[in-house]
């Protein structure tokens, strides 16, 4: 038998649920355990943003909300990976990867909260990255035409796009893994497959045994990480931002989680799974295994896991004070970043939105 | 009888067809057991099993594609988008294969499909959640573009579409899913794809509209009732192909038209309905059309897009606005 | 100076723009060697080299999606569709993020890219080479939808095209690609995107157009001429944002209007501009307002297509029907 | 190292360039010589029927014509290994298929001419399939919806799709290979690489080193033949046609093959592409290979060619003798055909447009 091609793909794990290493080759940065520390701590605070966000939400303070429960050390893995100058091109519950480029938790808060405002990062490296992008994997086609930009200019930048399970069925997501092969261009797509695309169950996405594989039709690069080990995904990500910034390609990484939350606010997550499998799911969520990995190598404790804990509320508090306090913006921002200036013709609209606005006070 | 939503009517007109018409089947993202994220397809998966309610892999180009194929194949497929804003993806087979297969094949093969779609504003949902795009088809021939305004409508135009042996696109005004309940006979009967509906007599002035908006248009009838103006409310319901002819008779009555809806103004369908008075009835009318908008902007986030929607106090506005003027 | 085509205009600006700005890049189907299908880039890859003129995979939506991504990193983008027809897969693209970027993020993400695409009937091409479907990107906020119809005003609203912060979509008639040649000086002046063009004054009809309709209502004014009617011919050039008020002006004037168009009539664009005459220059008109467009149908295969597009003989009989009116 | 996954994809070819036969194990079909006799007839009545219709065109009788030149073992062989009751989806040039399926020269020919007659396939069981699908790709999906219908019904039948090495840029053609895994579809998709996309050469397309390996991110069977091997064609479609069939899932088969001519009559290949290029492409064209090999075996020779030819042309000259006399569909055409009955708002049209034409006579 004559073979046209051959392909392989490792699965990459460090520390498995229960908290043990499982493999003796720690990567460098993982013999830093002050910088173990600093991602762990990240992951803490991402999951105290997000039951704030919850919190909020439900005594009716924000609109519909994207919870991020479960995908801390997926999101803080990748994010952390990435060099300030790289760009990253989010979905929507890629918070953990979000706070460490430096979006504000009010950020957040303001977007879900019904006011474009959330999207005008302010902080850098973020003030570069894209905004949240609800048209699922159309982010990707983005991110592939920023690696697109920095390659034709030279730069030695990276752009890195999520996508969740469900999203990877779509057309677009593997179109810009295509351009990437083809191109050679420097872009990292993270899967983070988190088993459930709203009630639709990963085995109705796709008939691979891998979603990682769907970087094969591209040529690409492709591995499949324990989505819930952070040094697994911060390794994997790190090493595929090492390729693409030395011209040698682009990758595909399939984060393997779970998402532990609904699937928005609004969303009931009983109407469509069973709870064994939450519960089993639970047994594998990423800080617990982090926190005893840290704390084996007496590097976090109780004490410091409560002192951090009143930090990130504290934090939280003040901003979603900032968050409540803003005022609506007025009825002219509906026509005033449309186009980078006004339009005759919809001036004439404004005036008369504007008017009608004076009336009504 | 029991009382229900627009919501409930499309599911009932669904469950209706599907245990009278073996050849219908469901398909889109989280329409299975989940019912779909507005619940139009609850229970439906139960009822009638996986192979007829079918969640897809998340691709909205997969859905409309597949549809296509289904349908040629003899199956009635009815398509979910899950919202207005996620249609876009569907346009290529939607604009180049659904509207054209029996043109392009003369009539050897036909495309008996329904692309349903949450639509329009009004419900504190996230961007793309909120469009009103009806206008990206209205210019499609080969397309019958519907918009129910009630539980009834919804239900007798929904099993319209289902029958209908073309393309149909549906939209579902998602701001009145659960506004009201009112009886629905859950009898099999469908409504007529070809006629607008006259939901209210008036004899001073025309308030043309569809969707969501009726209700706005109702309540300013009344208002204006109170003032002594008798407006005429037409519910269009069917976009396209467009019956005209119910629009023209009134306004011959009435001589005075405003156009209200939730796209942005220029080049909405509101247009078309305007420029037809324009060239059809310019003698009948004793002032100018008006058109009662969203405006040239995309609906902004929540906190805003009130401001946005065209409110009953519009309406009556442009009302007085076209008896001023003659 | 020489004298040039349209399509040759085409080249020219693109080339002109290239040169004076680094940062303007072309990217599409065949645009790199082969030049384009209609050689609209032909030269430029040998110029400009293959990361400047960049033959992309078969893929519509990754040309626009990439477009974004290029254009939010400064690079000024102009991608290609082969055809009007193929532009369906752009749409997402199109309508969520360039024409909604810098209103998502309140101007901290723009997007300066322009779509270009062939379009129209009329050269005997295969379905789908011959569409006229500028209606779908004129309800949608945020873009400009730009259609030129000359040598000259290709290459100055081309220039605008590119110059311009915000998305443009460019509409390139193809039948009159080649039709005849002009004057064209290569000195980089663009040509504004906010008015209409007055192509000719005339004092008893309006006739409005764009694109490759321009010919048959200059033509027909010709023959009206001879028969002592004064048509004024304006080419609305930029569809949106509209200028408006030049066909306001042209309207009172006048008191007829003949709008022209090729894309199927209803929601066409042209119901736009019978809309607002209805609406703001009621009492200027003396008859009802005209539209000379194609029919409700998709445009036929080439044995039939010259019995679809509005014919000359059409506009004048039309016009003549606005005089006869008053 | 744990591997998650692996890949292998098998290059299958019987009969080299030479027409030297390169395994022993030949398929069943091609011991029957009767058969092969039958298909190689096809393949060279596709070719002539291809120079007829070139000939048209170049004197104005036809618009725009895809030539087939090179592709005619692609093409029949994948049409030869369905059953009638299959479906088949093309694309535009598959001339070779649908011949077989009973697609008249003349329909083609109505087609190319501006015609839309020419899409109502008279004959079974090419009535049953789909027309030519300009838009790339979309035909794919439009199969997969097909196989979907055959699998709610419970029928045996499979839908076969062809797209070409450019197409399968194309997102929609991944999203039909990808719901075709997730849902085990009766479905076969043959990727006829040309080498060619009009100007943009394979390369282009993607960074794999096959398109074979698009199907591996849908989890389907993949094989890369010789595509201008017909036997090579002819199993690997068969085998997948069997599978599917049997409920076994769907393939992706890349056909390798070369566009000898033109993209279609209004290109000039010779602005983009070497002329060494096409000369060693026509080294390893299809027929001579498949001629050489029958005439070793004592099935063919020179007599039987040119008397196969003379029929062929006979046949295709009574095909184009049936277009030229067809006349042109009346205006009202135009409108019969949009909806099941013409709506009242578009018969006011239908009137006018009728009008017109009376006067005009
Ligand atoms: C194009 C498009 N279609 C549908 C939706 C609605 N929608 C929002 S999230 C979602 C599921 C996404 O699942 P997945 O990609 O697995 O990401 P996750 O939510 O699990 O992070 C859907 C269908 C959308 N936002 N965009
Ligand atoms: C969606 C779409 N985009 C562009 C085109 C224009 N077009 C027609 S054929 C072609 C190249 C196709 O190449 P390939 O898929 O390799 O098939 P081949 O022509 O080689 O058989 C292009 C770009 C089209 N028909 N459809
Ligand atoms: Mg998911
Ligand atoms: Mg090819």
């Amino acid at each position: 038998m004559t073979i046209a091609a051959k392909f392989e793909i490792e699965y990459l794990q460090y520390v498995d649920a229960t908290g043990k290493q499982v493999r003796k080759d720690l990567p460098k940065f993982a013999q830093d355990l002050e910088y173990m520390v600093k991602l762990y701590k990240l992951m803490v605070s991402t999951r105290v943003f997000d039951a704030k966000s919850i919190a909020l939400q439900r005594t009716g303070k924000l609109g519909t909300y994207a919870s991020c429960l479960g995908h801390e050390a997926a999101h803080v893995g990748l994010g952390s990976a990435m060099l300030p100058e790289d760009l990253l091109a989010v979905s929507y519950r890629e918070y953990g990867a979000q706070l460490y480029r430096g979006v504000q938790p009010r950020e957040v808060y303001m977007y879900w909260g019904g006011d474009e405002r959330g999207n005008d990062y302010q902080n850098e490296p973020a003030r570069h990255d894209f905004a949240w992008a609800v048209p699922i994997a159309t982010q990707c086609l983005h991110a592939a035409g920023a690696a697109l930009a920095f390659k034709i200019r030279g730069e030695k930048r990276v752009a890195v796009c999520t996508i969740g399970d469900g999203g990877s069925s779509k057309g677009d997501f593997m179109a810009a893994l295509n351009i990437t092969g083809a191109r050679n261009l420097p872009l990292v797509a993270v899967i983070v497959n988190n088993q459930w695309a709203i009630s639709v169950p990963r085995k109705i996405q796709s008939g691979g045994p891998t979603l990682a594989q769907k970087g094969i039709a591209a040529g690409l690069f492709c591995i499949q990480v324990d989505g819930n080990d952070i040094i697994a995904v911060r390794k994997a990500v790190g090493d595929a931002l090492d390729r693409a910034r030395n011209g040698e390609g682009g990758s595909v990484i399939e984060a393997v989680t779970y998402r532990l939350g609904d699937h928005t606010t609004a969303d009931d997550a009983r109407r469509y799974r069973g709870e064994e499998e939450v519960k089993e799911a639970w047994a594998r969520e990423p800080m617990i295994r982090m926190r005893k990995w840290l704390e084996d190598k007496g590097a976090w404790d109780d004490a410091k896991e409560t002192a951090w804990k009143a930090e990130c509320d504290e934090w939280m508090d003040k901003e979603v004070d900032a968050y409540l306090e803003t005022q609506p913006q007025p009825v002219s921002a509906m026509f005033d970043y449309l186009y980078a200036e006004v339009p005759a013709d919809l001036e004439k609209q404004r005036s008369y939105a504007l008017s009608l606005e004076a009336q009504a006070h | 009888m029991a009382q229900i939503t627009l919501i409930q009517a499309v599911t009932q007109a669904l469950a209706w067809e599907m245990a009278h018409d073996d050849s219908v089947v469901v398909l889109g993202e989280d329409v299975g057991v989940n019912g779909g994220v507005f619940r139009a397809t609850q229970g439906l998966s139960e009822k009638f099993g996986e192979w007829r309610v079918i969640d897809t892999p998340l691709d909205e180009t997969t859905i409309a594609g597949v549809t296509v194929g289904l349908a040629t194949q003899g199956i009635k497929a009815i398509a979910e988008a899950q919202f207005e804003g996620f249609i876009y993806p569907m346009m290529e087979q939607i604009a180049c294969h659904a509207a054209r297969m029996r043109n392009r094949t003369r009539g050897r093969i036909t495309v008996p499909a329904v692309f349903r779609a949450p639509w329009g504003g009004g419900i504190h949902a996230p961007e793309h959640h909120s469009e009103a795009n009806e206008h990206l088809f209205t210019n499609i021939p080969g397309l019958r573009v519907v918009l129910p305004s009630s539980p009834a409508r919804a239900y007798g135009l929904l099993l319209a579409a289902i029958r209908d042996p073309d393309p149909v696109v549906f939209f579902e005004p998602k701001r009145i899913y659960r506004q009201y309940k009112e009886e629905v006979p859950d009898d099999g009967e469908a409504l007529p794809l070809d006629v607008c509906f006259v939901l209210r007599d008036g004899t001073d002035v025309t308030l043309v509209t569809w969707g969501a908006q009726v209700k706005e248009c109702l309540e300013a009838a009344d208002e204006l009732a109170g003032e002594g103006i008798s407006a005429e409310v037409i519910d269009v319901a069917t976009l396209t192909p467009l019956d005209f002819d119910t629009i023209a008779e009134s306004v011959h009555k009435t001589g005075r038209c405003v156009v209200v809806h939730e796209a942005p103004k220029t080049a909405g369908f509101g247009a078309e309905i305007a420029a037809r008075l324009a060239e059809e009835c310019l003698y009948d009318l004793l002032a100018p059309v008006e058109r009662v908008t969203g405006y040239d902007v995309h609906i902004p986030l929540y906190r805003l897009e009130t401001k946005y929607l065209p409110s009953t106090e519009r309406v009556v506005t442009a009302a007085k606005r076209t008896l001023a003027a003659s």
